[in-house]
C-alpha cells in the first residue's frame, strides 16, 4: 500500500520545476520531504494533490491510478493535503471551519436539506461529536467558537491539520507545518503527528526546518532543482555527497 | 394615500426578492454575479408569454423560476474557470446578450414593441382589493425567501458556501467539489429572480427590453451593499433605504420648490453614487453589518 | 469591397472602444480592479474639451483640456476614494466606482444639461481608395489611438516612474518590498488612465454626440476589449478593441445589427475559456 | 449595533414625516382641478420632457388667468416618468392615491404610457399621451375610452410617408430605424403603406442605440441604391447618421420624422449636410393662432422656438382642450367631462384658438378647438387625426411646400 510518484515532469514556460520525480511511499508511513527554496517540493504536493496538472508522469495511490481525478476527487480517495500559507475559512470559527470538513453531508445538498432535515439534525450531532473530538485532540478548545481568520499562525497550521483529519483520510500531506510557528508549538504539532501515525495515518511533510523534520521522520527525500537527489533514513541522506552539495551549499 | 404605499410596497418587496437571491450568491457564496436583471428578464418574460396563452399564473410563476434557473446553470459552470472580477463582467454580459435576444427574436417576445396587457393578478377582485392582494401574495413569497435563504445559511449547505468564499482551493482539498455548490447558488438565486420578474411583469403589465437595463442590477447591488451584505436582514433593510431614497426625492421637491425636474433627476444619481461610496469607504458592513459578525 | 469597407468601419469603431480599453487596461493591471468610472471619464473629458474648443475655437486646446482635466479628475478619485479602499475587495472598489460613475454623470448633467451637444467641427469629404472610403476623421482617430499607446509605452518602458508601474503590476509585495513607493506609482497612473480616458472621451464626442450618459453607454465594449485583450496589456487593449470592432462590423451581413453587440460578450467568452488571461496577458501566478 | 438599529428607526421615522407632509400640505383645496403632469424629463424622453411639463403648466396658468374652467383654477402637479415603465407606475400612483390628481397628462413613450393607463382606468380618470403604438387605441388599454392619444399613430405616420414618397416621385425608397416601438413602428408604418401601393421597399436596417457609428448600417442601406431613406430615427442619432453619411459622399434624398429633423440637427451638422431633407411633422398648424400662443409660451419658458419640440405642443393642447371639456360640462364629474372632449376639439362648431376666445365662444354654442399641435380632431379610438406638415430643409431653414392629408 503505497503513493507512488512515477517520473513525473512539470514546466512553467521555460522552467522545469519537476524533472521526472520518482518517489514511492508507504501510505502508513511518516515521510519527510527536504530541499531549498524553488526546490519543487510545493509544485510536487500540487501535481500530486490534483491542483496543477503534470506534463508527463503517474500517480497511483494504492494500485489506484489519481491521474484523471480532480483535486476533490483526490481528497475522496483517501488523500488530503495542507497548504504552506494556511487557507482556513476565516469568517467561520474553528468549530464550524472542522464541521465544514467532514465528508458525505446530507445537508451538504439543498434536496437533503429541505426534504430530510431530520437526518441532517442527526447527522450534525455525529459530526459535532467528532469535530469536539478533534478540538480537544488538537487542544483547541480555547478558541473553538472564534473566528478562525483570528488565531495565530501556529494555530492555524493545526487547525489544517484538524480539517484534514475530519475528512478520514489514509495519507496527509503537511506543506511546512512547523514554518512560521513557535517553537513550544512545533513540539504540540510533532506530538500529534507522531501520534496519528501510531493510528495509522500516514504523513508526507514537506519542511524547510532540517533539524524538526530529522527528528519526526524515519524516512526522508532531498529535492533540487526538480529531481529527487536522495531518498533513506536521514542521516544516510543528510551523508550524501551530492545533498551536501546541493543543499547544504557544498560546506563539508 | 395607502394604495401608493401599497405599490411602494409591492416594488421595493420585488426588488427584496432580487436581492435575497444575491445575498445568496454573493454575500454567502462570494460569486460576483453582476447580471441579475437577465434573469429578472428571464421569469418576467416567461410568466408573461405563457400568461397571455393562457397558462394558470400558478404555473407560469413556476415556470418563470424554473427558466431563470435553468438560465443560470450553464453560468455556473462557466464561473468554475475564471476569476471572480472577470465572472463579474461575463455576468454583466450575459444579462446584456438576454436583453438583446428579448429585442430581437420579435416572433416571440414582440421585440422592442413589448407585451401590453399581461394579465394581472387577482384581476377578479377588482381595485384596491386586489391591489392588497398582491401585497400579500409578495409579502408571503418575500417571507418563504427569507425563510429558505436564512434555512440555507445555517445549514451545513451555508457552511460550506461560505467556506467556498473564504477560500474555494482548500474546500477542494477537503474532497468537496464548489463547483456543485456554486451552480445550485446562481441557480437558486436565478429562480428567486424569475419569480420577481413574474411579479414584475404581471403588476406593471408591460414589458419591453429596455426596463432590463444593468441599472437594476446596479440597484440590488446598492440594496445589499448598504443593507449588510451577507445577510439576510440586510437585504430587506437595503431595499428599503433604496426605495425610501428613490421615491422619497419626488416627495423632497414638492416641499423643496426650485428645484426643477431635471435637476432633481440628477441630484438623484448623484445622491445614489455619493452614498455608496460612502458606505463602501465609512461603513463596509452596511446597516445591519455582515457576516464577520453575526 | 464590400468587406473591406465593413473592415475599415470595424477598424475605426475597434479605435474608440481600444482607446477606452486602454485606460481600463491600466488601471485594471496595476491597481487590480475593474474601474466602472471610466466611462464617466471620458464624459468628462469630451465636456472639458467641448467647452474649451467653444473658448478657443481650437481642437488641439480641447484636446489638452481633455487630457489634463480628466487626468486630475482621475487623479482626485484615487486620492479621495480608491485611495482609502486600496487593501479591499474587488467588488469594493468597482463599487465605489460605480458610484463615483454616477456621481460625476450628475454633475455633468446639472453643469451642461441634458440636451445633446456637439463639436462643430466642419465636416470633409473622405479619401477613396478604390471604393473604400476613409475619411480624414478616422485618420485622426487613428493618430491619435497611436499617439495615445505610444505614449503610455514610453511612459511605462522608457521612463522610471513606468518601470516601477509595472514592477507593481508583476507584483505589488515585491515592488514594496524593493523600495518602489506605492503612492507615487499610484498617482502617475491615475494621471496616466484618467488622460487617456479623456482623450477617449474627447474623440468619441467628436465622432458622436455628447450627453452625459454617453461615455456609461461604452463601457461594456470597453471592459470586454480590456478582458480579451489581457488584464495589464495595453497593446493587448487596443488590438482586442480592433477585433472586437472589426469582428462586429465584418459579421453584420450575417447576424445583423442587434446581434452583433451579443457577439463581443460571446467572444470574450470563448476567449476566457480558453485563454483565461487573454489574447496578451502575462501568466498569472496561483490567486 | 443598537447604536445602529436606533439611528436607522430614527432615519424611517424621519422620511416618514417626509412621505406624510405632504398630503397634509396639499390638502384638497377647494376651487380647484388637479392634473398630473407625468413627463419623461430624465430617460430617452429628457430632449422633450421637460418642455413638455413647462408647457402643462403654462397653459394651465393661461386656463387660470381667462378665469379657469367651471370656476375651478387648474392646479398641476408635476412628476418624471425617467422615461421607465417602473418609475413611471409609481410616479402615477403617487399623482393618483397622494395628490387625488383628476387627469394625467403627458405620458410620452408607448411603453410608459402602456404601463400608466391600467391605473388611470382603475382611477376613472383621464389620461393623454404623446406615444404611437398602437395597442393604446383598444382595449385592454383603452378599454373604457379615457386615454386620449395627441400624436399621430406610427402607422399613420407612415402613411403619411408614403404619399410623400409617391407625391415627390420616388421609386426605390429604403429604411432606416431606430430599435425601440416608435421607430421600428414609423417605418414599419411606411412599408405597409408604401406596399400597399404596390411598390417594393429595397432595403431595410434597424440600428441599436448608443453605438460610435453607424457607417456599417448606412453601408447596407446605400448598397441598395435607395433614391430616398425613411427613417423612423431621433435626433441623436440621426444627428450621427447625417454627418457619416455626408462623407460616404453618395447622394440620396431622406424623409424623417419632424423630432429627427429638426432646428437643433441643423444647428448640430450645419445646413450644408441636410440640404433638401424632408422633414414631416404633425404639426400642420402653426399659422394658426393657437399656435403663436403656444410659440410665444414655449419661448418665454424655454428660450428655444415652439418649432424644436412637437410634443411640447401636444401638451399645450392637452390642457387646452381638457379644461374646455371641463368648463363646458360645468363641474367635475368625470364621466361629463370625458363626454365632452371630443364635443369641444371636433368639427362643427366655431373654430377657436385660445382658451379665454373658446371659453366666451362655448357660451354661445358649438366650438372646434384647433389645437397648436394640429387641428385637434379625435377618432372614435381616442387618436388624434392630425394632417401632417411636409418640410423642405433648405439653406438650414425648414420651409413648409404642403400638407398631407391623411
Amino acid at each position: 500500500m503505497s503513493l507512488e510518484i512515477h517520473d513525473i515532469s512539470k514546466a512553467f514556460g521555460g522552467f522545469r520545476a519537476l524533472d521526472g520525480v520518482r518517489l514511492t511511499i508507504e501510505t502508513g508511513s511518516l515521510f519527510g520531504i527536504i530541499g531549498p527554496n524553488g526546490a519543487g517540493k510545493s509544485t510536487l504536493f500540487s501535481v500530486v494533490s490534483g491542483f496543477a496538472r503534470a506534463d508527463e508522469g503517474q500517480i497511483r495511490l494504492d494500485g489506484q491510478s489519481l491521474d484523471s481525478l480532480s483535486p476533490p476527487a483526490r481528497a475522496r480517495a483517501g488523500m488530503v493535503r495542507t497548504f504552506q500559507v494556511p487557507r482556513e475559512f476565516r469568517h467561520l470559527t474553528v468549530r464550524e471551519n472542522l464541521m465544514a470538513a467532514a465528508p458525505k453531508q446530507t445537508g451538504e445538498s439543498l434536496l437533503g436539506l429541505f426534504f430530510r432535515p431530520g437526518r441532517v439534525r442527526e447527522e450534525e450531532g455525529a459530526i459535532a461529536e467528532r469535530v469536539n473530538e478533534t478540538i480537544r485532540f488538537l487542544k483547541l478548545s480555547a478558541v473553538a467558537d472564534q473566528p478562525s481568520g483570528k488565531l495565530s499562525g501556529g494555530q492555524k497550521k493545526l487547525l489544517e491539520l484538524g480539517r484534514a483529519l475530519m475528512v478520514e483520510p489514509r495519507l496527509i500531506l503537511l506543506d511546512e507545518p512547523f514554518a512560521g510557528v513557535n517553537p513550544v508549538l512545533i513540539g504540540e504539532i510533532m506530538e500529534r503527528i507522531t501520534e496519528l501515525n501510531t493510528r495509522g495515518i500516514g504523513f508526507v511533510i514537506i519542511e524547510h526546518d532540517l533539524e524538526a523534520l530529522t527528528r519526526l521522520v524515519p524516512q526522508l527525500a532531498v529535492m533540487d532543482r526538480g529531481k529527487v537527489l536522495a531518498q533513506g533514513a536521514p542521516q544516510a541522506v543528510l551523508d550524501d555527497a551530492l545533498v551536501r552539495e546541493a543543499y547544504l551549499g557544498g560546506v563539508s | 394615500m395607502e394604495a401608493y404605499f401599497i405599490a411602494i410596497g409591492i416594488i421595493a418587496l420585488i426588488y427584496v426578492i432580487l436581492s435575497l437571491g444575491l445575498t445568496l450568491q454573493y454575500g454567502l457564496t462570494g460569486l460576483i454575479n453582476f447580471g441579475h436583471v437577465g434573469f429578472f428578464a428571464i421569469g418576467a418574460y416567461t410568466s408573461a408569454l405563457l400568461a397571455l396563452k393562457g397558462v394558470p399564473l400558478v404555473l407560469s410563476f413556476a415556470a418563470a423560476a424554473a427558466l431563470a434557473g435553468l438560465a443560470a446553470w450553464p453560468l455556473g459552470l462557466v464561473s468554475l474557470r475564471l476569476r471572480d472580477d472577470y465572472f463579474a463582467i461575463v455576468t454583466l454580459g450575459f444579462s446584456e446578450v438576454v436583453r438583446i435576444v428579448i429585442t430581437s427574436e420579435g416572433w416571440l417576445t414582440n421585440g422592442v414593441q413589448g407585451l401590453p396587457g399581461i394579465p394581472r393578478l387577482y384581476e377578479g377582485l377588482g381595485g384596491s382589493a386586489a391591489q392588497l392582494a398582491v401585497l400579500v401574495t409578495v409579502l408571503a413569497v418575500t417571507l418563504v425567501g427569507t425563510w429558505i435563504i436564512r434555512r440555507i445559511a445555517g445549514s451545513p449547505f451555508g457552511r460550506l458556501i461560505e467556506a467556498i468564499r473564504d477560500n474555494e482551493e482548500a474546500v477542494q482539498a477537503l474532497g468537496k467539489d464548489p463547483a456543485r455548490f456554486k451552480i445550485q447558488v446562481l441557480v437558486v438565486g436565478a429562480a428567486l429572480a424569475g419569480i420577481a420578474g413574474a411579479f414584475y411583469a404581471h403588476y406593471i403589465t408591460y414589458i419591453v427590453p429596455d426596463q432590463f437595463i444593468p441599472l437594476v442590477t446596479f440597484y440590488v447591488w446598492m440594496a445589499i451593499i448598504m443593507g449588510g451584505v451577507g445577510r439576510v436582514s440586510g437585504a430587506i433593510v437595503g431595499t428599503a433605504i433604496l426605495m425610501l431614497f428613490l421615491e422619497g426625492s419626488r416627495f423632497l421637491r414638492d416641499i423643496v420648490p426650485g428645484v426643477s425636474e431635471v435637476d432633481m433627476a440628477s441630484v438623484r444619481i448623484g445622491a445614489v453614487g455619493l452614498l455608496l461610496v460612502l458606505f463602501i469607504m465609512y461603513r463596509p458592513q452596511g446597516l445591519m453589518g455582515d457576516y464577520t459578525k453575526r | 469591397m464590400f468587406y473591406a469597407q465593413l473592415l475599415v468601419n470595424g477598424l475605426v469603431q475597434g479605435l474608440v472602444i481600444g482607446l477606452a480599453a486602454l485606460s481600463i487596461t491600466l488601471v485594471f493591471g496595476i491597481a487590480r480592479f475593474p474601474n466602472a468610472a471610466t466611462g464617466d471619464f471620458m464624459t468628462f473629458g469630451a465636456y472639458s474639451a467641448l467647452s474649451a474648443h467653444k473658448v478657443t475655437g481650437s481642437i488641439a486646446m480641447g484636446g489638452l483640456a481633455a487630457i489634463i482635466a480628466t487626468g486630475v479628475i482621475s487623479l482626485l478619485a484615487y486620492l479621495a476614494v480608491f485611495r482609502r479602499l486600496a487593501e479591499r475587495s474587488v467588488v469594493a472598489l468597482l463599487v465605489a466606482s460605480i458610484g463615483i460613475a454616477f456621481f460625476i454623470r450628475a454633475v455633468l448633467g446639472v453643469a451642461f444639461g441634458h440636451s445633446q451637444q456637439v463639436f462643430q467641427v466642419p465636416l470633409s469629404r473622405p479619401y477613396v481608395f478604390g471604393s473604400v472610403r476613409i475619411t480624414p476623421l478616422d485618420l485622426q482617430l487613428a493618430l491619435v489611438a497611436l499617439a495615445a499607446l505610444a505614449l503610455v509605452f514610453a511612459i511605462l518602458y522608457l521612463t522610471p516612474i513606468g518601470r516601477q508601474m509595472r514592477a507593481v503590476a508583476d507584483n505589488r509585495d515585491l515592488a514594496r518590498v524593493s523600495g518602489i513607493r506605492p503612492d507615487r506609482v499610484m498617482i502617475a497612473l491615475w494621471l496616466l488612465a484618467g488622460s487617456v480616458a479623456g482623450i477617449a472621451g474627447m474623440m468619441l464626442g467628436i465622432k458622436t454626440i455628447v450627453t452625459p450618459e454617453f461615455g456609461w453607454e461604452m463601457l461594456l465594449p470597453a471592459f470586454t476589449a480590456g478582458i480579451l485583450g489581457g488584464i495589464g496589456s495595453p497593446v493587448g487593449a487596443v488590438v482586442a478593441g480592433l477585433i472586437l470592432g472589426v469582428v462586429q462590423e465584418v459579421s453584420t451581413p450575417f447576424v445583423g445589427f442587434t446581434y452583433k453587440i451579443a457577439l463581443a460578450f460571446i467572444i470574450m467568452l470563448a476567449v476566457l475559456l480558453v485563454r483565461p488571461r487573454g489574447l496578451f496577458g502575462r501568466l498569472e501566478g496561483a490567486r | 449595533m443598537t447604536h445602529t438599529r436606533r439611528q436607522f428607526v430614527g432615519t424611517i421615522g424621519a422620511a416618514t414625516a417626509l412621505i406624510g407632509a405632504p398630503s397634509i400640505l396639499r390638502a384638497q383645496a377647494q376651487g380647484t382641478f388637479r392634473i398630473g403632469a407625468l413627463c419623461p424629463v430624465t430617460g430617452s424622453g429628457s430632449p422633450f420632457g421637460s418642455g413638455m411639463q413647462k408647457m402643462i403648466i403654462a397653459a394651465a396658468e393661461a386656463v387660470n388667468a381667462a378665469g379657469g374652467a367651471a370656476g375651478r383654477k387648474i392646479e398641476t402637479i408635476s412628476e418624471d416618468t425617467q422615461t421607465s415603465p417602473q418609475a413611471a407606475v409609481l410616479a402615477a400612483k403617487k399623482l393618483i392615491d397622494v395628490n387625488k390628481v383628476q387627469a394625467v397628462l403627458g405620458t410620452w413613450s408607448s411603453g410608459v404610457s402602456l404601463a400608466v393607463v391600467p391605473l388611470t382606468n382603475d382611477a376613472n380618470i383621464i389620461l393623454m399621451n404623446t406615444s404611437g403604438a398602437p395597442a393604446l387605441s383598444v382595449p385592454p388599454a383603452n378599454a373604457k375610452g379615457l386615454s386620449y392619444r395627441f400624436q399621430a399613430t406610427n402607422d399613420r405616420f407612415g402613411r403619411a410617408f408614403a404619399e410623400i414618397c409617391e407625391r415627390e416621385g420616388f421609386r426605390r425608397p429604403a429604411t432606416m430605424a431606430f430599435n425601440n416601438a416608435s421607430g421600428v413602428g414609423n417605418t414599419e408604418g411606411f412599408r405597409k403603406a408604401w406596399e400597399a401601393k404596390g411598390h417594393k421597399v429595397v432595403e431595410s436596417v434597424v440600428y441599436e442605440p448608443n453605438q460610435p457609428t453607424y457607417r456599417s448600417e448606412l453601408q447596407k442601406v446605400l448598397a441598395a441604391n435607395p433614391d430616398v431613406i425613411v427613417t423612423g430615427s431621433y435626433l441623436a442619432d440621426t444627428t450621427i447618421i447625417m454627418r457619416e453619411w455626408y462623407q460616404s459622399g453618395q447622394p440620396v434624398k431622406w424623409v424623417m420624422p419632424g423630432w429627427a429633423a429638426s432646428p437643433e440637427l441643423v444647428k448640430a451638422v450645419g445646413p450644408d449636410v441636410v440640404e433638401g431633407i424632408i422633414s414631416v411633422d404633425s404639426v400642420s398648424n402653426e399659422n394658426a393662432l393657437s399656435y403663436k400662443a403656444y410659440d410665444e409660451a414655449y419661448r418665454k419658458a424655454t428660450g428655444q422656438p415652439g418649432q424644436s419640440n412637437v410634443y411640447a405642443a401636444m401638451t399645450w393642447d392637452m390642457v387646452h382642450a381638457l379644461a374646455l371639456a371641463i368648463e363646458a360640462a360645468n363641474g367635475t364629474d368625470m364621466a361629463a367631462i370625458n363626454a365632452k372632449i371630443r364635443e369641444v376639439s371636433n368639427p362643427a362648431g366655431q373654430q377657436v384658438y385660445t382658451y379665454a376666445e373658446a371659453k366666451e365662444a362655448l357660451k354661445k354654442g358649438k366650438i372646434n378647438f384647433e389645437g397648436a399641435s394640429s387641428v385637434l380632431d379625435f377618432d372614435q379610438y381616442g387618436d388624434v387625426t392630425p394632417d401632417f406638415g411636409v418640410f423642405f430643409i433648405e439653406g438650414g431653414q425648414l420651409n413648409r411646400r404642403y400638407v398631407v392629408k391623411i
